[in-house]
């Protein structure tokens, strides 16, 4: 049953994020990464991590997705997108070496095995509830600083988008600068 | 379910005070604006300074090897003195903002609670060795940054800002996945604990695959930042974007906060005998140092040219790391708390001369012919220029040769003469850049063309830094040995 | 047959590699954070499965920061890119090759 | 009597100095009255000091003070008069003294007359140093000394401008003067070499310390020594190969031809010689190769002489010949004969140098002898003197010359190198023939001198007076011959004649003096009543042969200096530029090319920056890999 | 005073940054007042020298960084003593000659600067001391070329600095590895001379170190094939810099030798003698060689300087007092004779603004003081006895005859050639018609260059006469050295050849 699921989940998350990387219509792309956020998350209940599946449907296919159609829009997305390929053999022996030098780190059999957890879930438990304890003491900080950091973004964004940016003060022009002439002209 | 019982004392929350400060003093920042709108940057820059000065005093009152908050934070020598480089390298950057140009970024209160943010986001990663909080602490600095350096608002700026933020993206992919690697093997994030679990599982089959493995996608993640060769192209372009200000303080910063990570990490490697990582880090040294000397032999702009120095500099930094000595990583602390004032200098002396018109090329705004004949119209100016230039360069008795004495001298120690010779004839090719400034300064006939651009953006402000720059270069005899004897301590006590 | 914790990793390790291939293949900014969401999921992926495997939370706390930082470099990405559309009126980075050499 | 020895040794000194202090002024006739007195009192102190010396029979010994006093080396400024020394001086002082007073006239019109005086004394200092000194390095000092002299003397004229060889064999004064230089530099270095070897050797390097432990070393060692001593000496005395400095030095104004290039500096080699006899005594090889290369060089220069047209380049190859008469003596053991002759020669020499001054004072310095003749009747006195000065150096009874040469011949017959004795006793005809053909074809025959618009004139009668001193020595100096032997005989080894010898003494003068007087005829016959020269003889080979000195110029010129002078160019432009510096700006240019390719990858698209971390991720997993396979 | 190195070495410091207060106009008497001051304080020094000590006077010891070994530590002895006076004189005399026209001010205050440099090196105890101000050293002089240069000064600057500083580069690993060592034996940093003197160290680490110690010094000295920076640098350089590189920077090379690679590893040191006598040899001839094809006056005297050098590594690597004494003492003559013929070449360059040999000829005529002069410093450069020349040349090569014999004859040749090209040019400028009626009028040497020549002509006589004041000291202290040597080598063949003198007889 589990492996089922997996490999329908496996298979769809790779063709969709294939069909991410691969298609030419942004729109296409798009929609194909909201599906395998979501098809994720799916693994993510099979592994039992109710909680961050649940993350990931709201934030990724919620709020991230979100934000990309509402640049998207601003971009006038719906144009198709021309790209110049330049050398596909390169991309394709470096994603390949890639590919293999990860897959023989991952598939190493020592992952996984014998390992003392570091924080372990409090039995009878469940998911989301082992998270908010764990979060709420041992990731405080972490959980603070991430709080900075969406923080941060926020001022990012709004300083970045802003109007105020549409003139600059520091923007560097080519020539003789006006007022040296001026000056000499005098 | 019972209810979670937290000792309040072992959380030993005053190890979190330094943070805590810079966040508190972002966060003013942030009110200030809120409450009024219309206040000069002075005002800005004065708290900011403040703040860090604060942050600093709290820094050094902390006691050394203690954890707080459930174990994610960790205060021992290195991080003390990674806080002290880093909250110094940014009380000294941050004047710089008050320039006597108007300048894009500096017309926003935010930028200065950014600036703290930033610098919010540095301190984590130095004072943890969670790689959870080290990931959040990077991100968070890292968002930042990106949003400063776009702040400057030219087009260069922007160009540069999205280069940095992309290549950043693909770091952190990698970053992610190096911790999950390491996290695989380890079931753990934190390194204490990462450690002790490498030790005992050292004799497993195959465990050495994900356990290098980690660490490559490590390498990855960390040369980046650090700009080491291949991973440092954004380098040249972000800086030559960026104000000479923030360039000149992501020469130092950012690279300090992450040679720290780089520290604990790599040396949890060494500890355990890995060669295999410390070859891998010594060669790409190595390939660094070399290779960017080469690329600023060629260069025709300043800035762009001491980009690429201080990724050579970083390049032979890093040799440091590899040796796994007291003497090697007190080495690495000694040459960026030199490297820093050095390089405050020459990237100010550089803010002094921006201007709003790109006279002598169309692209570089600090091309060499700019400073053709300095000597004649600002002497003071090119001699000290000079001095920053020589520093770089190694030679005696400015700052930086004690620090290039140091690591070399670290290097000797650990018996790789090849490796102390090599980096020895990559500081003889690099002389030829610093010395062509120097040339164009002192040698080359002036450009009468224009008026003094080398002189545009001059404030008292920007003088009393290059002063304190100029001074600290020359005068590095007198407090090299307390300088090395602190650091040496601090980092003897964290059992380095 | 049983799905074993091999299988998930080989899986991140794949998505993580089609994340990179995006990242280097893609000359639309847009799609190429795509891609770079791509990559950070692959690690989420590792992160989970792992940590269910050996039944520690760690690893799911290191996939929630950094489904958090992921939306944070969204909002900061979105907002760069907004200025780049702005100054060059494309997002195709080609056009953003003026710092070379 | 150290006073005298002083007096002897800076009188000439202070005379140099006292010049050069108005060297660049205009005449100053005081110079030339200065210079000569104190010349002459040196000369008096040299007398003082032989009557000391010959009465005391012990050498006259002073220490100035300390010059190099490094590790275990200890050199002083001493000074030693033995009977040697004392000899050496008296000659050398007397002729110097004569050659002053003599060039009061010669230079008279010359603007550099202070100048001259200046450099004059200066190579009486030196060559005093030279011989009085009781130290090899001392000689040394000597030795460069009159180098230096010699090569300002030389190049006196130094504004005369370099003609081709085919006008002027000696190009310059200037370059003949640096040929002098270095040519001496080269046997220079084989003294250096010799004072090396007795240093390093014996650990001192005075005389008699010297010669008293000569005992302790091994023969080869000695040989070595012997051989490198007398590389130096056949420098100095222009032997060959290393001659050919002589010749062109003739380029210098003629009271310096007389005075060093006749009477003193060349014989410095000699002196050398017979001032290590302890050492040459006992490498007989050495010595034996030295009396043969003497005899070479005694009928070499004869040779050209016999055929050369300039007046003061015979005289040149005169002289050279007879220095291979004193190397011979040197070498055959009888060192006193040496010295004898040195001294004899000295006298007759000189004022056949100075003879031919006042000639060439007459001819306005022309120096070709086919266009004089019949000077005699101007210039009688003249005449008169070079008479006398060839037939003393023809070895005609009973002049100087007679004495000394017959005892060389003697002792060639008595060593039984009848070879040696052969070729001598050649040369001796040699030598009376082209003596004589000069003088009678400058003197008598037919008046030639008109076709060059010259008018003869006497020189001044002080400058006579001075030459007659010469001519007086010329005549009477041989008859001390007894004397002189038991003078100098305390300090050298005596030379006894076998019995055998004894007996055939009167014999072996008849048979000498017979070649000589043959010599004299034949040049009598052919040019006394005018000049005869015929084509055909002109244009042979031997005549072209030893009219260009055996090629040898050339050869220098063509196999030495011009290779040399291309390969210093190529050295500079091919080797130095092109492949060393090239070297060093090619490792500059790679470095810099290097940095232009690798830049390229800086290509500005952000696409490629990704492309490059993601492939240098692939990167250090192979350094990674590499490493573990190279472990 | 004892504390008179500091005041030595800060003096032309202070002096040079007050320099900058002095008004354009009076600035050459201020640094003539200062440099002559200097060389006062020089002679004092040698006054108050004691010549029977061989070890270290004036000795100042100050811990700069006690605990990485480096301290601020002077001496001098008898090899450093008359190069520190001699470094004072040569730059006195630069700057009364001083013919540049355009920034004076500029140029005073580099040499002074320079100057601080000079006797650093030569008075440091401390290598790492050393090392900052040989160093150093590269900076004034690189503005020196590159300000008043000729028409290459750019290139001969830069590759003068980046030359020197490549080889300096691995000279300091060196330095630092041989701080290392001494470390992990006495468990104490050191940089301290002395205190690596008592080190003995295993033959092999010797070779590599003296291999490093070489590098450094060899660029310096500059030995072939590592030489083709200088005739750059002389060729290009104004008067003042030819005179100061000549006569005190390229000493530095030999000095070295003596001071480090000497005494530190003796037995490498007797190990190298003949690959390192070879390329003294070759450097001898084959620079000769390339000086007579010279058609530049002073390149000649460049090309010149190289052959000369390669006389005194031969007369250091006799390994006996004589040779090194004599080395010594041709370090100092050399540094005043080449220092003067470069002063004398400026003389005629600011007359005619060229150097080409061609362009003269017959100048004795129109400049009889000046063809004297010439003369006098060419016949000592040629090695006349009773010139300064002669004694520290016959003493190297009379040194190394002990060593080799074949070689110090292929050496002993510089005599010869040496002759030859010296010779060649002075017939060529001096002799000879005037060719040039130019040339008829050319002013002979003004007060200005007879005050800065004249000194320099009576040391080359006084020196070549009675040279014991000097070489005295030198011998005192380079017996000690040729001692300790001794003592400290441990191969047979080291023991042998480096060759101790007798105990000198007590006075006779």
């Amino acid at each position: 049953m589990e492996a089922i699921a997996f490999y329908i989940f496996g298979v769809l998350i790779v063709g969709l994020f294939l069909v991410t990387i691969l298609s030419r219509d942004i729109l296409y792309s798009m929609s194909a990464l909201a599906a395998g956020m979501v098809m994720i998350s799916g693994l993510f209940f099979i592994l039992g991590a109710d909680f961050l599946g649940a993350v990931q449907l709201v934030v990724y296919s919620g709020a991230i997705m979100a934000l990309y159609a509402f640049g998207m829009m601003f971009f006038d997305a719906t144009r198709e997108v021309k790209e110049k390929h330049g050398s596909g053999l390169l991309v394709f022996i470096l994603s390949g070496a890639s590919a293999l030098i990860m897959v023989i780190i991952f598939a190493a059999p020592a992952i996984g095995n014998k390992i003392e957890p570091l924080v372990q879930a409090t039995k009878g438990v469940d998911n989301p509830h082992a998270i908010g304890e764990v979060l709420f003491t041992k990731y405080l900080i972490p959980f603070e600083v991430a709080a900075v950091m969406l923080l941060v973004a926020m001022i990012a964004g709004i300083i970045l988008a802003s109007k105020k940016m549409d003139e600059s003060l520091s923007e560097v022009y080519v020539g003789a600068d006006p007022e040296t002439e001026k000056k000499e002209q005098v | 379910m019972e209810a979670i019982n937290i000792d309040f004392a072992a959380l030993n929350l005053i190890t979190l005070s330094p943070m805590l400060i810079t966040l508190l003093g972002a966060l003013v920042i942030l009110c200030i604006d809120l409450i009024k709108s219309d206040l000069d940057k002075t005002l800005y820059v004065t708290l900011t300074i403040l703040t860090l000065f604060v942050a600093i005093g709290a820094t050094l009152s902390l006691n050394i090897n203690e954890r707080g908050l459930f174990n994610t934070i960790l205060i021992d020598g290195v991080s003390i003195l990674g806080q002290l480089l880093i909250l110094a390298g940014s009380m000294l950057f941050i004047p710089l903002a008050l320039t006597k140009r108007k300048f894009h970024d500096f017309s926003y209160p935010e930028y200065f609670a950014l600036f703290l943010f930033m610098v919010f986001g540095f301190q984590f990663m130095a004072a943890s060795d969670n790689l959870i909080l080290i990931f959040v602490g990077l991100e968070t600095a890292s968002l930042a940054l990106y949003t400063l350096i776009a702040m400057h608002n030219t087009k260069l700026a922007h160009e540069a800002a999205i280069k940095y933020f992309t290549m950043g993206a693909l770091a952190a992919g990698f970053f992610a996945m190096g911790a999950a690697a390491i996290y695989g093997v380890t079931g753990s994030v934190e390194m204490d604990s990462i450690v002790k679990v490498f030790q005992s599982k050292m004799s497993e089959p195959s465990i050495m695959v994900p356990i290098i493995g980690g660490a490559l996608l490590m390498i990855v993640a960390i040369g980046f930042k650090v700009s080491l060769i291949p991973f440092h192209m954004w380098t040249p372009d972000v800086y030559e974007g960026a104000s000479a200000s923030m360039a000149g303080y992501m020469s130092i910063v950012p690279k300090i906060a992450m040679m720290v990570v780089a520290m604990r990490l790599f040396g949890m490697y060494m500890e355990l005998d890995i060669e295999i990582v410390r070859y891998t880090i010594i060669a790409l040294a190595i390939i660094t140092t070399t290779l960017a000397n080469l690329m600023a032999l060629v260069q025709n702009d300043v800035k762009r040219m001491l980009a690429y120095s201080s990724i050579s500099h970083a390049g032979f930094v890093l040799v440091a790391i590899a040796l796994d000595t007291t003497k090697g990583y007190s080495s690495l602390f000694m040459y960026y708390s030199l490297f820093m004032f050095t390089n405050l200098g020459a990237f100010a002396m550089l803010w002094v001369s921006r201007h709003k018109y790109n006279v002598h090329h169309d692209r570089f705004h600090h091309p060499y012919e700019k400073f053709a004949g300095m000597i004649k119209k600002a002497p003071v100016s090119a001699v000290i220029m000079a001095i920053f230039m020589l520093s770089l360069a190694g030679v005696p008795p400015f700052s930086l040769f004690w620090g290039k004495l140091y690591v070399l001298s670290a290097v000797v120690d650990s018996g790789y003469y090849a490796v102390a010779i090599i980096l020895a004839l990559n500081s003889a090719v690099a002389v030829y850049y610093y010395l062509k400034l120097i040339i164009y300064m002192f040698l080359k006939p002036e450009d009468l063309s224009q008026g003094n651009v080398v002189y545009a953006n001059r404030s008292l402000a920007l003088e009393m830094v290059i002063g304190l720059a100029a001074l600290a270069t020359i005068a590095s005899i007198f407090y090299v040995d307390p300088l090395m004897q602190f650091i040496t301590d601090l980092v003897g006590a964290s059992g380095y | 047959m049983t799905i074993t914790l091999t299988h998930y990793l080989v899986l991140s390790a794949i998505l993580f590699t089609i994340g990179l291939a995006g990242v280097i293949r893609r000359k639309n900014l847009l799609m190429l954070f795509f891609a770079t969401e791509i990559m950070l999921n692959a690690a989420n992926i590792a992160f989970v499965s792992i940590s269910s495997f050996i039944n520690d939370l760690s690893g799911q706390m290191f996939a929630l920061f950094i489904i958090a930082i992921a939306a944070s470099e969204v909002a900061v990405g979105l907002g760069l890119l907004i200025l780049i559309y702005k100054k060059y009126g494309t997002l195709d980075l080609d056009k953003l090759s003026t710092m070379r050499g | 009597m150290e006073k005298y020895l002083y007096i002897a040794l800076f009188a000439p000194f202070v005379s140099s100095l006292f010049s050069a202090l108005f060297a660049q002024q205009k005449k100053m006739q005081f110079v030339g009255i200065v210079a000569p007195i104190l010349i002459g009192i040196s000369l008096m102190s040299s007398l003082l000091l032989l009557s000391h010396v010959h009465e005391s029979g012990e050498a006259v010994r002073a220490n100035l003070m300390d010059w190099i006093v490094v590790g275990d080396m200890n050199i002083t400024f001493g000074f030693a008069v033995d009977q040697v020394t004392a000899v050496m001086m008296v000659v050398v002082t007397t002729v110097s003294t004569v050659v002053h007073i003599y060039s009061n006239y010669y230079m008279d019109h010359d603007i550099s007359f202070n100048r001259f005086f200046s450099y004059l004394s200066a190579f009486v200092f030196s060559m005093m140093i030279l011989v009085m000194s009781d130290n090899f390095l001392g000689l040394f000092i000597g030795w460069e000394g009159v180098g230096v002299c010699s090569w300002l003397l030389i190049g006196f004229w130094y504004h005369k401008k370099d003609e081709s060889k085919d006008v002027n064999p000696s190009v310059s004064p200037s370059w003949a003067a640096n040929e002098a230089f270095i040519v001496n530099r080269i046997a220079d270095l084989g003294m250096l070499v010799g004072i090396f070897l007795i240093y390093w050797n014996l650990g001192t390097l005075t005389y008699t310390e010297v010669f008293a432990q000569l005992g302790t070393l091994d023969h080869t060692l000695l040989v070595w020594i012997g051989i490198t001593l007398f590389i130096g000496a056949m420098g100095k005395s222009a032997q060959f190969p290393l001659h050919t400095w002589l010749t062109d030095a003739m380029e210098g104004p003629t009271p310096v031809s007389a005075l060093i290039h006749a009477a003193t500096m060349v014989t410095a080699g000699v002196y050398l010689v017979i001032r290590a006899n302890p050492l040459y005594s006992q490498i007989p090889e050495v010595s034996y190769g030295i009396a043969l290369l003497g005899t070479f060089v005694a009928i070499f220069a004869a040779s050209m002489a016999l055929v050369n047209r300039d007046l003061k380049r015979i005289v040149a190859y005169s002289t050279l010949s007879q220095l291979g008469y004193m190397f011979a003596a040197a070498g055959l053991g009888a060192y006193w004969i040496a010295l004898f002759h040195l001294a004899a020669h000295a006298f007759f020499k000189a004022l056949l140098f100075l003879g031919a001054g006042n000639v060439m004072h007459a001819m306005h310095d022309e120096l070709d002898i086919f266009k004089m003749g019949g000077l005699k009747k101007k210039m009688f006195w003249s005449f008169l003197m070079m008479g006398l000065a060839s037939l003393a150096l023809a070895g005609i009874y009973p002049l100087a010359g007679f004495f000394s040469k017959d005892a060389i011949l003697e002792a060639a017959f008595n060593e039984h190198t009848y070879g040696i004795w052969f070729v001598l006793w050649l040369t001796a005809g040699l030598t009376a023939f082209y003596s004589f053909r000069q003088v009678f074809i400058v003197f008598l025959g037919d008046e030639r001198y008109h076709e060059i618009g010259a008018h003869p004139h006497e020189a001044k009668p002080y400058a006579l007076w001075a030459m007659s001193v010469l001519a007086v020595l010329a005549v009477i100096f041989g008859w001390f011959r007894e004397d002189f032997m038991e003078f100098i005989t305390k300090f050298l080894p005596a030379y006894e004649m076998s019995e055998h010898t004894h007996h055939m003494v009167w014999i072996l003068t008849i048979v000498t003096t017979a070649i000589a007087v043959t010599g004299i005829l034949v040049a009598f016959f052919k040019y006394s009543k005018k000049l005869n020269r015929s084509e055909k003889t002109e244009n042979s080979f031997a005549y072209k042969l030893l009219y260009n000195q055996y090629y040898i110029p050339h050869f220098y010129e063509k196999a030495i200096t011009k290779p040399y002078a291309e390969l210093s160019e190529i050295a500079w432009q091919e080797l130095d530029m092109k492949v060393v510096d090239a070297t060093v700006d090619g490792i500059a240019k790679t470095i810099e090319s290097s940095g232009d390719v690798s830049r390229r990858a800086q290509d500005g698209n952000l696409s490629s920056y990704l492309k490059w971390m993601t492939a240098g991720f692939v990167l250090i997993t192979i350094i990674a890999v590499i490493s573990v396979v190279i472990k | 005073m004892s504390n008179i190195l500091t005041v030595l070495i800060f003096f032309p410091l202070i002096a040079a940054i007050f320099g900058f207060m002095v008004n354009q106009k009076s600035i050459r008497v201020y640094g003539i007042t200062v440099a002559a001051a200097e060389f006062l304080l020089s002679l004092w020094l040698w006054a108050s020298f004691d010549s029977t000590n061989p070890g270290m006077q004036f000795v100042e010891q100050l811990s700069l960084i006690p605990q990485f070994g480096i301290s601020y530590y002077l001496g001098v002895d008898g090899i450093s003593l008359f190069i520190v006076i001699m470094s004072t004189l040569m730059t006195l005399i630069g700057i009364i000659a001083l013919s540049v026209k355009d920034d004076i001010k500029n140029m005073i205050i580099t040499l002074l600067f320079l100057e601080v440099a000079m006797i650093g090196v030569f008075v440091s105890l401390d290598v790492i001391l050393f090392y900052v101000f040989w160093e150093f050293s590269l900076v004034p002089m690189l503005y020196v070329i590159g300000a008043w240069g000729g028409n290459l000064r750019l290139y001969a600057s830069i590759k003068f600095f980046i030359y020197t500083f490549a080889g300096s580069l691995v000279m300091l690993i060196g330095m630092l590895y041989m701080a290392f060592i001494y470390h992990s034996t006495t468990g104490v940093w050191s940089f301290s001379l002395t205190d690596w003197y008592s080190l003995i160290l295993p033959f092999d680490v010797q070779k590599y170190l003296f291999l490093a110690f070489f590098l450094g010094f060899a660029i310096k000295v500059p030995m072939f094939p590592f030489h083709t920076w200088l005739p750059y640098a002389h060729g290009q350089a104004p008067t003042v810099g030819s005179v100061i590189l000549a006569a005190v920077l390229l000493k530095m090379g030999t000095y070295g030798f003596v001071r480090f690679s000497l005494p530190l590893f003796p037995d490498a040191s007797v190990a190298y003698i003949l690959p390192v006598g070879i390329i003294a040899v070759i450097m001898i001839i084959y620079t000769a060689m390339i000086a007579y094809a010279q058609k530049d006056i002073k390149q000649v005297i460049a090309y010149s300087s190289i052959s000369h050098m390669g006389v005194i590594v031969l007369g250091t690597f006799a390994m006996n007092t004589e040779g090194i004494a004599g080395s010594v003492f041709l370090m100092l003559s050399h540094g005043i004779v080449s220092g003067a013929l470069f002063l004398l070449v400026g003389v005629i360059y600011d007359r005619k603004h060229t150097k080409i040999m061609s362009e003269f000829g017959g100048l004795a005529k129109s400049m009889p003081n000046f063809a004297v002069v010439f003369g006098v410093m060419t016949m000592a450069a040629v090695g006349l006895p009773l010139t300064i020349g002669f004694i520290g040349e016959y003493l190297s090569l009379a040194g190394f005859f002990k060593v080799s014999p074949t070689l110090t004859v292929l050496g002993g040749t510089s005599i010869i050639l040496g002759a030859a090209y010296m010779l060649k040019a002075l017939k060529n400028t001096f002799f000879g018609p005037i060719t040039n009626p130019e040339n008829e009028n050319l002013p002979d040497l003004d007060a200005k260059e007879l005050t800065a020549l004249i000194p320099l002509v009576a040391i080359v006589i006084w020196l070549g006469i009675y040279p014991k004041p000097v070489l005295g000291p030198i011998d005192t202290t380079t017996k000690a050295l040729v001692q300790m040597m001794h003592n400290k080598a441990q191969t047979k063949e080291a023991k042998a050849t480096i060759l101790v003198s007798k105990p000198k007889k007590e006075a006779k």
